[in-house]
């Protein structure tokens, strides 16, 4: 099993930035990787720290291993460069007073603070900054707000926020090397186009692993429009035990998402299995029947022809294996993200999926699966289907303003869960038996 | 125009509002010779007087268009031209039916904020009902009694500056058309949207009603502000104290296209018949007895998504992809509802409780 | 205007219990108001105090005005008989060793409770007793549990609130006199049946009458399907002042509600008008030609036959007004609660609004208003509809124990509201107009 | 039969979930001779001997049925024949994914209550991962551990009766099998669900992984039990300490009547004109030419809907008057979704942290 705890050399990591933008690199050794306006950093000099440290850019891509991103920035030792720093403090004070002001333009509420700040002395400047660094001086003014003055009142939360995150970003050269697990990989496609994901919110992929019951050693079939953030969340929960056959529809399955999960191609061949619509509906028509030759006629081949023979013997071996494993069905699950219209397939899936065992179909839309439940209230072979939705509401934890976060992200999604069962034709209900 | 009656036809010198798009509301008091600039082109104020309320308005170069709209509090809310923080009508709306705020209701509101608020409740309570409004911060009281005067709102309602915690709600000259019929202020309700609403709290006993029941709604975004605040209305005598939370969420009709997987089978097929053919003359010994004959390997790339020509109607099930318009009558839709993209999951807490004169 | 303040006879008011059930009575001088196993009163007792106002039944209906239904029960003066006091001391410990044991069949936490209750000797339930008398013992039990003792932890929450809510139930003889405005009416039916209001939750119908911009003085057109609630929502925002034109689909307009809203009939009949579909529909047709009489033949009536005269002539004016009303529209909202399907009637409401007016239309289903705003998206008459969905969550607010109530009444409604505009026909789009 | 992977075929002494309806599964040992009673008949354990998981099967006087399903943690979850508060699925669901709880993970869970999230965890560590979970209350670990053990649990599950706020969490004597090639407990998880996890908080150090990070979750129904951790956290050196909370819905889908008001207005012309020709010999001198003539007044009850006979296939709009079934193929329909009709909105607030070895 490949190491979760120790950030590794040509693993693919998470890199958290404090604006919480997010970068999936590599950690090649040797390399040098570039954070934009955050700086860069050699990759050595994270290398063997546990995963979920965090570092500051001090100098020429220096390092300091830091507690958290949010931690209290330390004196800095540029107090020798002299000018620089003056210079630098004057810069601050501009900056804050700029956008202060700027902001009072939105918020009459700020004015207060930009007043406030415009009457600050370079010593107390100095002072707050000695005190904190640049990085904490927005949160040190706040704070010395909050407690003096009612002025700083709740109406200046979001621009407290806004302003906080924006300090954040422009002072700070942090961020955090975290493990590329299934739930960063949708956090980071989330971030960069959610569409991508069908919208898919983590809370919304826990209660599809979790209601698909998978687990060590199962058999699923699955469909992964998101490029194979899905499959990866599964290859996770299963350890790469067991199979995972991956529906698609086009000429090859796209899981490129798996690229960066740090799993080698040979494991993700042996473990997941791809198959077409066509090869579905046609099993007999698409198997190939590959005309075996003789040891003696493969003898006589040239060696180039020869290589080509066992490539395509064992393609054609994958196509029949996985064609005839869907043949024979018992799935342990099916688990379906995607586009298409679920009462298209569904008739070709559920007589693959064992019994007493879930049907999870996901969808950006309630309204697909409204009817989708509908389309299986006559099918007597799903139990129950029913829609679920989960939202995770964050907050804010500063000790003293504890409140929900002010906005999120709209969507996440539903998934429509139901379990397979063998109806008999003879029964004959009694009341309402369902 | 006035925010108590619908007028039909705009006058010069009438508040409108210019809807441009769904976010983007701009007020405006028509004026001649002044010219209202947008990215849909530019719309002379002179042009609109005579226009109806409600009337789609043609850019003065014959192309763009806005819709004149006549005020309302829950509008101007939206279209605040220098907005602050202000109390969104999901929660304005249930703290005023919660608090049966009607026709003749007296509102303390502390603070004014925005304004935004008060103009709801001089709507609400109408020319039988009297709102007095307290703001501590200068600018912020300056230019909202500015803008109750332009609003027409004066009639009902009465903005002091003062910081209530400190200085209470008592005012010494109350105008007398303001006067309770049983003296003073004789609020029936309460709303404080204060940082620290229990310094307030202590001070309304003076002008709250002596003969009904009064309610209070403290407007608090922290958790911590809330305990406090229920600590100090248990102290005073306040009763059924409840706190609750208001979401509101906005949903669009949109169309989502339906994608048949029968599609997907017949455009594989396609794809095999169109190769099959290419490759026909290149296939040797591998040949199979009316099965599907063996592919020519491709590069397993991960690429995804391949894309291939649009071969007509329910037959190219790439949405996506392609870029088809939302409703493009080529495809076959699903009518779907969708949220804002981003929404607001907290305002603030509100703390509801009632008090019942001595 | 009517007394909102005082409670006064022959008003319907609103009668709260402790186990939050409701009731509508009407305060007849001198009458006895039953309240079933919480006692009853007599309606004397109650007149003269503010709305608002809790008591307690002591003793053979006699009343005790108390400061609120969870004040902490005062000592009875029951300590004088002692044989029953006694006795009731045994039943209520009895009582509440058999509530929580019979609890802990369903929840084992709360055997721990069971069994430090089963310790208690008399004495100490009678201490317990005494320091809140009986309808506090369970609080005062739950109070000691959690500062003696971690084992009373949050898995009991919703027993404790199933509890005391029983504790209160029973033990308790208390009630509250409301005011009857339209929430209170709203929430009584909500009790009662929810499906009578089309499960119109009370911050739904707040978001109705703001975004309706209902106000003193407006002229406003209505379908009701709740029996009034909404209508009387209405006149009390109005004032009863201006009109409401009520549109019904049957021979007569059904607002029950407002039997009970204190409002006079001559005054509703003053504000509220009625008209059916096919009177709108087909106005000229339904309009009545009375053919009056001339002073002469109505002297040589005889005094019935005159009277009918004038009461059906009467009639007729009234029909010819509402329907000419209608005829000019106008009006400054059209507010909609109806299970009638909405596309089918807007196209014959919408030309009656007046410019730049609200219209609202409530459905218990977001598919229904999905569907109506899709309908309207090519209608340039009504601008930018939206569905807006209000929810409230109540919170348990015991100091040092705050949290969300646990669970809710799942209904609520939507309400679409779109503003409607004069569209023209010659203007040219550029980019997105809309 | 076990939690860990399917089986196909149910056997003696398998322990069979009952499906009888969406409210109401009962786990049963199939037992020779035992009978499952029920409201829809009653089945015998001996006869599903043989049967599959997910077989419908007739009761024994041939009618009623059920269906016979395969125990997951989240079946067993609804249908703990005890129930306590439990940690629902859109809890814990979450959880596991936010924490990364997957094949291998070493988890510590106090306290166990129900057990039912302590089977969510067996199941997804898997034979490479363990369980260590801690009941302070002995009657529920007594029952815990039983039911671990038939459940086939313990292979990757140590349930220890311990007040961990007290004794802290290590474990004398941890099973060879139970100890991590770290040495002792070694979690990367940790699941707190006791009344004051600051306590228990600062007994952890001796058990987390010394080589990984490792996430903790406090799940606390009350905010104040919030505050009083995020504190302890703080202090006790945990990072990222965010405080979410979780809502989940179910909606079910339904059909909701289309009425239309086309056929009101048939039914309101049907009326007039049967009453037109009841009173046509009644009526004179108010007649009209040509428009409706006046009808008779009627008593202006407000007794509301007037019953009417169905004439017909939408004609006839009063569906929620006539209980017409929900969906009668006589009347059109919406599909709509409805939620439940009391749904959970709390419950509990999750505090999660993480942290890195020292």
């Amino acid at each position: 099993m490949k190491d979760r705890s120790t950030i590794t050399e040509n693993h693919y990591v998470l890199v958290r930035l404090p604006s919480a933008g997010m970068k999936v690199v590599e950690l090649r050794k040797g390399g040098n990787i570039a954070l934009g306006k955050f700086g860069a950093f050699n990759v050595d000099d994270v290398l063997g720290y546990t995963y979920g440290q965090s570092f500051e850019i001090i100098d020429n891509d220096k390092l300091r291993p830091i507690k958290s991103l949010s931690e209290e920035v330390e004196m800095k030792e540029e107090s020798s460069e002299d000018v620089e720093a003056e210079g630098d403090e004057e810069i601050i004070k501009d900056r804050l007073i700029k956008m202060l002001s700027n902001s009072s333009e939105n918020n009459q509420n700020i004015i207060n603070i930009g007043s406030k700040i415009q009457k600050l002395t370079n010593e107390e400047i100095d002072e707050l900054k000695k005190s904190g660094a640049t990085s904490n001086i927005g949160q040190l003014i706040i704070q010395k707000m909050i407690e003096g003055h009612e002025g700083f009142d709740k109406k200046t939360i979001f621009s407290q926020q806004k302003y906080l995150k924006r300090k954040q970003e422009k002072f700070l050269r942090r961020f955090t090397i975290d493990y590329l697990g299934s739930s960063q990989m949708l956090q980071y496609y989330l971030e960069k186009d959610s569409s991508k994901l069908l919208d898919m919110s983590e809370e919304t992929l826990g209660s599809l692993m979790t209601y698909s019951n998978v687990k060590p050693g199962g058999k699923y079939l699955l469909i992964d429009e998101t490029g194979g953030v899905i499959l990866y969340s599964m290859l996770e929960r299963m350890n790469c035990e067991g199979t995972v056959v991956l529906i698609h529809e086009n000429e090859h399955a796209n899981y490129s998402a798996l690229k960066h999960s740090n799993l080698s191609d040979d494991l993700i061949r042996s473990k997941v299995k791809m198959i077409n619509w066509l090869q579905i509906l046609e099993p007999e028509n698409e198997k190939i029947d590959f005309q075996s030759f003789s040891e003696a006629e493969l003898n006589e081949m040239k060696a180039p022809k020869r290589s080509q023979y066992y490539r395509r013997q064992k393609r054609a071996n994958d196509i029949n294996e996985v064609i005839e494993m869907v043949q024979q069905g018992n799935f342990d699950a099916f688990i379906s993200i995607t586009t298409l219209d679920p009462t298209t397939y569904l008739p070709f899936v559920i007589p693959k999926v064992g019994g007493s065992r879930p049907i999870t179909v996901y969808s950006q839309f309630k309204e697909t699966l409204l009817q989708t439940q509908h389309f299986l209230s006559s099918d007597k072979r799903i139990l129950a289907p029913s829609i679920f939705e989960t939202r995770v509401r964050p907050y804010q934890t500063i000790p003293g303003r504890i409140h929900p976060l002010m906005t999120m992200r709209g969507y996440g999604g539903y998934i429509m869960v139901g379990t397979r069962v063998f109806p008999k034709e003879s029964v004959q209900a009694v009341g309402r038996g369902m | 125009m006035s925010f108590f009656s619908y007028k039909d036809v705009i006058e010069e010198g009438d508040l409108v509002l210019a809807f441009i798009s769904r976010t983007d509301t701009k007020p405006i008091t028509v004026t001649k010779g002044q010219i209202l600039n947008t990215r849909f082109g530019h719309f002379k104020h002179e042009d609109m007087v005579g226009l109806k309320y409600g009337e789609q308005m043609e850019g003065a170069k014959g192309y763009g268009f806005i819709h004149l709209l006549h005020p309302t509090p829950e509008l101007w809310t939206l279209s605040l031209p220098h907005r602050t923080q202000i109390v969104y009508t999901h929660d304005s709306a249930y703290i005023m039916q919660r608090l049966n705020v009607i026709s003749g209701t007296r509102v303390i509101e502390a603070g004014t904020g925005s304004a935004s608020f008060t103009h709801s409740f001089a709507r609400t309570v109408g020319a039988a009902g009297r709102v007095f409004t307290y703001e501590f911060h200068e600018p912020r009281y300056i230019e909202a009694k500015k803008e109750l005067e332009e609003h027409g709102l004066t009639t009902n309602t009465l903005i002091t500056h003062r910081d209530v915690c400190e200085g209470g709600f008592e005012i010494a000259n109350i105008p007398a058309n303001f006067v309770s019929k049983n003296g003073g202020i004789d609020a029936d309700m309460v709303f404080l949207d204060l940082p620290s609403p229990w310094t307030a709290i202590t001070q309304l006993d003076s002008v709250m009603s002596k003969t009904s029941k009064v309610g209070v709604c403290c407007f608090s975004p922290c958790i911590e502000q809330v305990q406090k605040t229920v600590e100090a209305l248990q102290e005073h005598g306040w009763i059924n104290i409840e706190l609750v939370e208001v979401s509101g969420r906005r949903w669009e009709a949109r169309k989502d296209m339906i994608r048949d997987m029968g599609d997907v089978v017949k455009r594989l097929k396609d794809i095999q018949s169109r190769r099959g053919k290419g490759i026909e003359t290149r296939k040797r010994g591998y040949l199979a007895n009316g099965k599907r004959q063996l592919e020519e390997e491709t590069d397993d790339s991960d690429s995804g998504v391949n894309k291939l020509p649009n071969t007509g109607k329910g037959f190219n099930p790439f949405g996506r992809g392609e870029r088809v318009k939302e409703g493009d009558a080529n495809y076959t839709w699903r009518n779907v509802t969708k949220v804002e993209s981003e929404i607001k999951t907290h305002t603030s807490y509100l703390t509801f409780a009632i008090r019942l004169p001595c």
